[in-house]
């Protein structure tokens, strides 16, 4: 057991742990906070997975971004004064049903599947390639996705906007 | 737009424009001091604490009436005929003891309404101001010179002269009964 | 630095841990140094003296301080929330403290050599937004909530003109990494980007100005990332006492102070790494021309430190000039003045980059 | 899309830090938008009206003193205007003038404090600082002359305490000519930078209508573009003697009215008093300044009210004499407590962050507000 693969289960435990306090906490706030963790995590792994590039887009927009917005409302609409938002516990045998389900697929997919087993080669650097690809393969793409979240945030903009009296 | 461009050019040059005033003054001397080392010289006029010079005082209590906060008691025993008080430094002649001279400072709000009325000036304030005490009762000042022995001793002398005189007008049952002397009792009373 | 203190003990785990406590010893005297400098310097510039009393000029008053916060009584209000409340701190000091792996002191002296560094900078900065959320919340007060919320708000935007500045530096460099981009600006201070880069050529002069608009910007927007007047609205003490930390105090709240100082070092070394030649000396090195070799890293790490403190000393002449602006008003900097600004100079600097 | 909202109570002061004292508002918000202003006060009451009728005449001149106590030698000025009309004594010529030259630096004194808590309200905390500095010049003044610094207990029914120093005017013209290039730096510092206008300009609009519906007075009235000085329209003591203008707020940067213009007036109206000083400092007559006081003031029946312009506006005594030495009553008018009364109107619809930029343009003292 190498210096690195310490790292990998201290992140995957962060990971899975905080997940599971994502669920079954019942403080909203706590949830989410518990998120932050998870997201940590991932990028952690992102990070031993060679993928730098990608663990700090993890970090940048779902932390700094998608976290602070969620806490945001969380926040806001929570009182700050004792009355908690609680999640509770509803339907509880249908969704016992769909989670066995899906466990059961992904499972399955792990057991079957054949998984090529090579040297890891870790990239020296990411960057320059997903730039390249970016914009010459997925430029389509790219183009429609900066469209449609242009798109986005007019509409937020104009949802937002206060009432002219 | 011309707007826009001239707000941000207005932003940035006021920002430079104070920058440079404070860099100035990062340079010029401090006018600040440090208080307990170096000390302002103060003026002569100066109104700090009170200071009652008590061998001039004829115990007239105009002070204390002149003070808005009350907070000068004074307590005299007027003096038997035969003794000698002695004057005070500007030739008036004493005629009360003062058993009592105690002024709360911490009552005092340093307005000076009690220096003015004094007719030989033996209340004033002086430049000191560092009194702090862990004690509320020690910012009381006794002035008074009489030890508590002798204040008990005048007080008595006096009733007892009193009294005298009171029986030997009662002997005497002569008409000649002073108006003056109940009255004076009476504001002493109050005094007390 | 990793490299040579693993050649030296052959341990990962020994290597990794002195690069970090280097790091925090670091941040401490920093923190140390800065206090104290920014009282001189805020009571020289008021006509005053500041703390004079222990030891000379009072140097070592931040320790007496610090001593000071150590005896406090750690308290809780009863209505907090506690396990939040008592992580808060730590995750905002985390977040500066991480910030610092990537930045590099020296062409020796650096944490981490991160491939995507100014980008990870960026990134990290988002744990100290929910550090100040997590605070703001769980001390549950409503000033220490409009502090938080201010302050998540700001950071959050005042990101954006920060990354386009930095983008347009990438462009003009062509690479994320900190570490290369100070050494391209190497020698001598007309190399600097500032001064349009290394490459002696038309592009050059031309960029001069816009570089010059950048750094204004960038400046503009880490001063907002870090809370400094003219942008403390989260931590404004004249109306909302203290924002985000008003129920904290003892050691929880020098932990919002550790993180506040290293965090202004760490913008100043952005702006430092980014358009004044990182660790690169102005005038040559000492060390080469005297041929000590061994030298160098050092005088680099010495310049890396003198530009980040008169950085540092800017942010601080700033705060004691300016009145701060009013909430709206930083969103209306930022979002009408500085992102358009930012992406005209990002444009234009593109073009001419690519000539 | 209406979604529903509450409001949410925010409670400012006493103990909050820019509420110049002890005053508490109840800000109710939207956002941080503000709904209504509800200021609480009372916090520093000290029965001032009821405690002068148990103290002689000159006896309730200390208590002025700490009703606006950045104004002290102003308020002691009022009083002692009341009491002398009510005993119909004539005060020296030179009383009148050491009266004047008092009065106006303890008008720039005041005004440096308003100046200088408005821009610290703000965040600007340097030019606080250097303001106080001169203010502390002034002082010295003061206590050279009298020996206190803050509460003078300096004129006294038909005279003063004490005559002025003879190095009072060599001094006095030293901080006149010291004191003209600072307020120029002050304005390069803190009135015209573009954070400070930007901050000020276009908020707490107070148009001149609602201005004197609520009786506002002093700078805040005169920042809504109103020429009304006591010194001019109701002349006391030898004002009508000086040459000076009445400067009014003309949205120099924003609208007439602003906390800008209420600021700006402030500024103004320091150089006009320096003015007022240089004219008089040279004319200063010799002669006696205890020459009317009265050994026993018992003024006849009747009442008297007198108004003069204190740094804050109108300062109005209302005194009954039912011949005693003591008074029947004192009533003041005071200016802070009148033109707090129009804050919750200027508040709304701004945000929190203004509350405190509008109250430090009112310039309020809790001391007086409260008495």
């Amino acid at each position: 057991m190498t210096f690195y693969d310490i790292i990998f289960y201290l992140f995957a435990a962060i990971t899975l742990i905080s997940a599971l306090f994502v669920v079954s906490t019942r403080n909203i706030v706590y949830s989410a906070f518990y998120l932050l963790f998870t997201f940590f995590g991932v990028a952690g792994i992102y990070v031993l997975l060679g993928a730098d590039f990608i663990a700090v887009v993890q970090i940048m927009v779902y932390v700094g971004g998608i976290l602070i917005l969620l806490l945001f409302g969380v926040m806001l609409t929570n009182k700050i004064t004792n009355v908690e938002i609680r999640t509770g516990t509803v339907q509880l045998l249908p969704a016992a049903i769909g989670i066995g389900i899906f466990m059961g697929a992904v499972v399955a997919v792990m057991i079957w599947t054949e998984w090529k087993l090579e040297p890891a080669q870790i990239p020296l650097t990411t960057t320059k390639d997903i730039g390249h690809l970016l914009i010459t393969d997925y430029v389509l793409i790219f183009e429609l996705l900066g469209i449609l979240l242009l798109i986005a945030l007019i509409g937020a903009a104009s949802i937002a906007r206060r009432d002219q009296e | 737009m011309k707007q826009y461009l001239k707000n941000t050019w207005y932003g940035i040059w006021t920002v430079l424009i104070g920058m440079k005033i404070t860099f100035k003054h990062l340079f010029t001397p401090a006018v600040t001091i440090q208080y307990p080392d170096v000390k302002v010289p103060l003026p002569e006029r100066v109104r700090n604490r009170l200071y009652v010079n008590i061998d001039d005082c004829i115990g007239c209590d105009q002070c204390s009436r002149a003070c808005p906060v009350n907070c000068i008691e004074i307590e005299t025993v007027k003096s038997l005929p035969g003794e000698n008080l002695g004057t005070t430094s500007n030739g008036k002649k004493k005629a009360l003891w003062v058993t009592k001279f105690n002024i709360d400072i911490a009552k005092c709000c340093y307005c000076q309404l009690c220096v003015p009325p004094c007719p030989t000036e033996c209340i004033y304030m002086t430049d000191v101001y560092e009194f702090s005490e862990f004690e509320r009762d020690n910012l009381v000042y006794k002035f008074a010179n009489l030890t508590e022995e002798e204040a008990v001793e005048k007080k008595s002398n006096y009733e007892k002269f009193q009294a005298e005189k009171e029986a030997s007008r009662q002997v005497g049952a002569a008409a000649s009964a002073k108006p003056e002397t109940p009255v004076k009792t009476q504001q002493e009373n109050k005094n007390e | 630095m990793y490299q040579f203190l693993f050649n030296l003990s052959g341990s990962e785990i020994i290597a990794t841990i002195f690069t970090a406590a280097v790091i925090l010893v670091f941040i401490l005297l920093f923190v140390l140094f800065a206090v104290w400098f920014e009282r001189k310097v805020s009571a020289h510039m008021q006509d005053r003296l500041g703390p004079m009393r222990v030891g000379w000029h009072g140097v070592l008053q931040t320790i007496a301080d610090f001593v000071k916060m150590l005896q406090k009584e750690d308290i809780i209000a009863t209505e907090a929330d506690r396990k939040l409340y008592t992580i808060a701190p730590v995750l905002v000091f985390t977040g500066s403290f991480a910030a610092y792996a990537a930045i590099p002191f020296s062409s020796k002296l650096l944490g981490s050599e991160v491939e995507v560094g100014i980008f990870y900078l960026l990134a990290v900065s988002s744990f100290v937004v929910a550090g100040i959320l997590m605070a703001g919340w769980s001390s549950n007060n409503k000033y220490s909530l409009l502090g938080a919320m201010r302050s998540a708000a700001q950071i959050v935007s005042y990101e954006i003109p920060t990354a386009l500045v930095v983008l347009s530096i990438v462009m003009l460099t062509g690479t994320l990494s900190l570490e290369k981009i100070s050494q391209l600006q190497t020698a001598y201070f007309w190399n600097w980007n500032i001064f349009g880069g290394p490459e002696f050529s038309l592009a050059k002069f031309l960029l001069i100005p816009f570089m010059f608009v950048g750094f204004l910007i960038i400046y503009i927007s880490t001063l907002a990332e870090v809370n400094r007047t003219p942008f403390d609205i989260p931590e404004a003490e004249s109306e909302l006492v203290a924002g985000y930390f008003t129920e904290y105090c003892g050691m929880k709240w020098a932990m919002f102070m550790l993180s506040e100082y290293a965090n202004m070092f760490a913008v100043s070394a952005i702006v430092t790494i980014l358009f004044f030649g990182g660790y690169q000396s102005p005038f040559g090195y000492l060390g080469n021309s005297i041929g000590a070799e061994w030298l160098v890293p050092f005088e680099q790490a010495f310049w890396f430190i003198a530009k980040g403190i008169f950085f540092v000393f800017v942010q601080m002449w700033l705060r004691w000039t300016l009145p701060r602006l009013r909430v709206d008003q930083l969103m209306t900097v930022c979002w009408k003045y500085l992102i358009p600004y930012a992406f005209l100079n990002l444009i234009i600097v593109g073009f001419i980059s690519l000539l | 899309m209406a979604l529903k909202t509450e409001t949410m109570i925010l409670n400012m002061g006493p103990q909050h830090p820019s509420t110049h004292g002890v005053l508490r508002l109840e800000l109710e918000l939207d956002g941080e938008l503000i709904v209504n202003v509800k200021p609480h006060i009372g916090y520093l009451h000290r029965c001032f009206e009821k405690h002068a009728e148990a103290m002689s005449y000159p006896q309730v001149i200390p208590y002025t003193d700490r009703m606006d106590y950045l104004a002290s030698m102003y308020n002691n000025f009022g009083y002692v205007i009341a009491v002398e009309k009510l005993l119909g004594i004539q005060v020296p010529e030179r009383v009148e003038y050491i009266r004047v030259i008092m009065g106006e630096l303890q008008r720039i004194a005041s005004h440096l404090v308003a100046i200088g808590t408005n821009g610290l309200d703000i965040g600007a905390f340097t030019p606080f600082l250097y303001l106080f500095r001169d203010r502390e010049k002034i002082l010295s003044l003061f206590e050279m002359t009298c020996g206190a610094r803050l509460l003078y207990n300096y004129m006294w029914v038909g005279g003063l305490s004490h005559d002025i120093h003879p190095d009072f005017v060599r001094l006095t013209k030293e901080f006149i000519n010291y004191f003209r290039p600072t307020i120029t730096e002050l304005n390069n510092l803190l009135t015209f930078n573009k954070i400070f206008i930007e901050r000020t300009a276009n908020i707490g609009v107070l148009p001149l209508d609602t201005a004197i519906n609520y009786g506002v007075t002093g700078p805040s009235l005169r920042g809504s573009g109103l020429a009304f000085d006591i010194r001019k329209e109701d002349t006391y003591s030898i004002y009508d003697r000086f040459d000076f203008e009445i400067p009014v707020g003309q949205g120099l940067v924003g609208t007439v009215g602003d906390s800008w213009d209420r600021y700006y007036v402030r500024i103004l109206e320091m150089e006009q008093s320096l003015r007022i000083i240089e004219q008089a400092i040279d004319q200063i007559p010799d002669g006696d300044v205890k020459a009317a006081i009265p050994k026993r003031i018992k003024p006849p029946k009747g009442t008297v009210y007198t108004r003069v312009e204190n740094p804050r506006g109108e300062l109005g005594y209302f005194i009954i004499s039912d011949g005693n030495l003591n008074p029947f009553r004192v009533k003041v008018r005071a200016p802070s407590f009148v033109n707090l009364e129009v804050f919750g109107e200027l508040c709304k619809g701004h945000l929190v962050a203004d509350v405190i930029a509008i109250l430090g343009s009112i310039d309020i003292v809790l001391g007086e507000v409260d008495r």
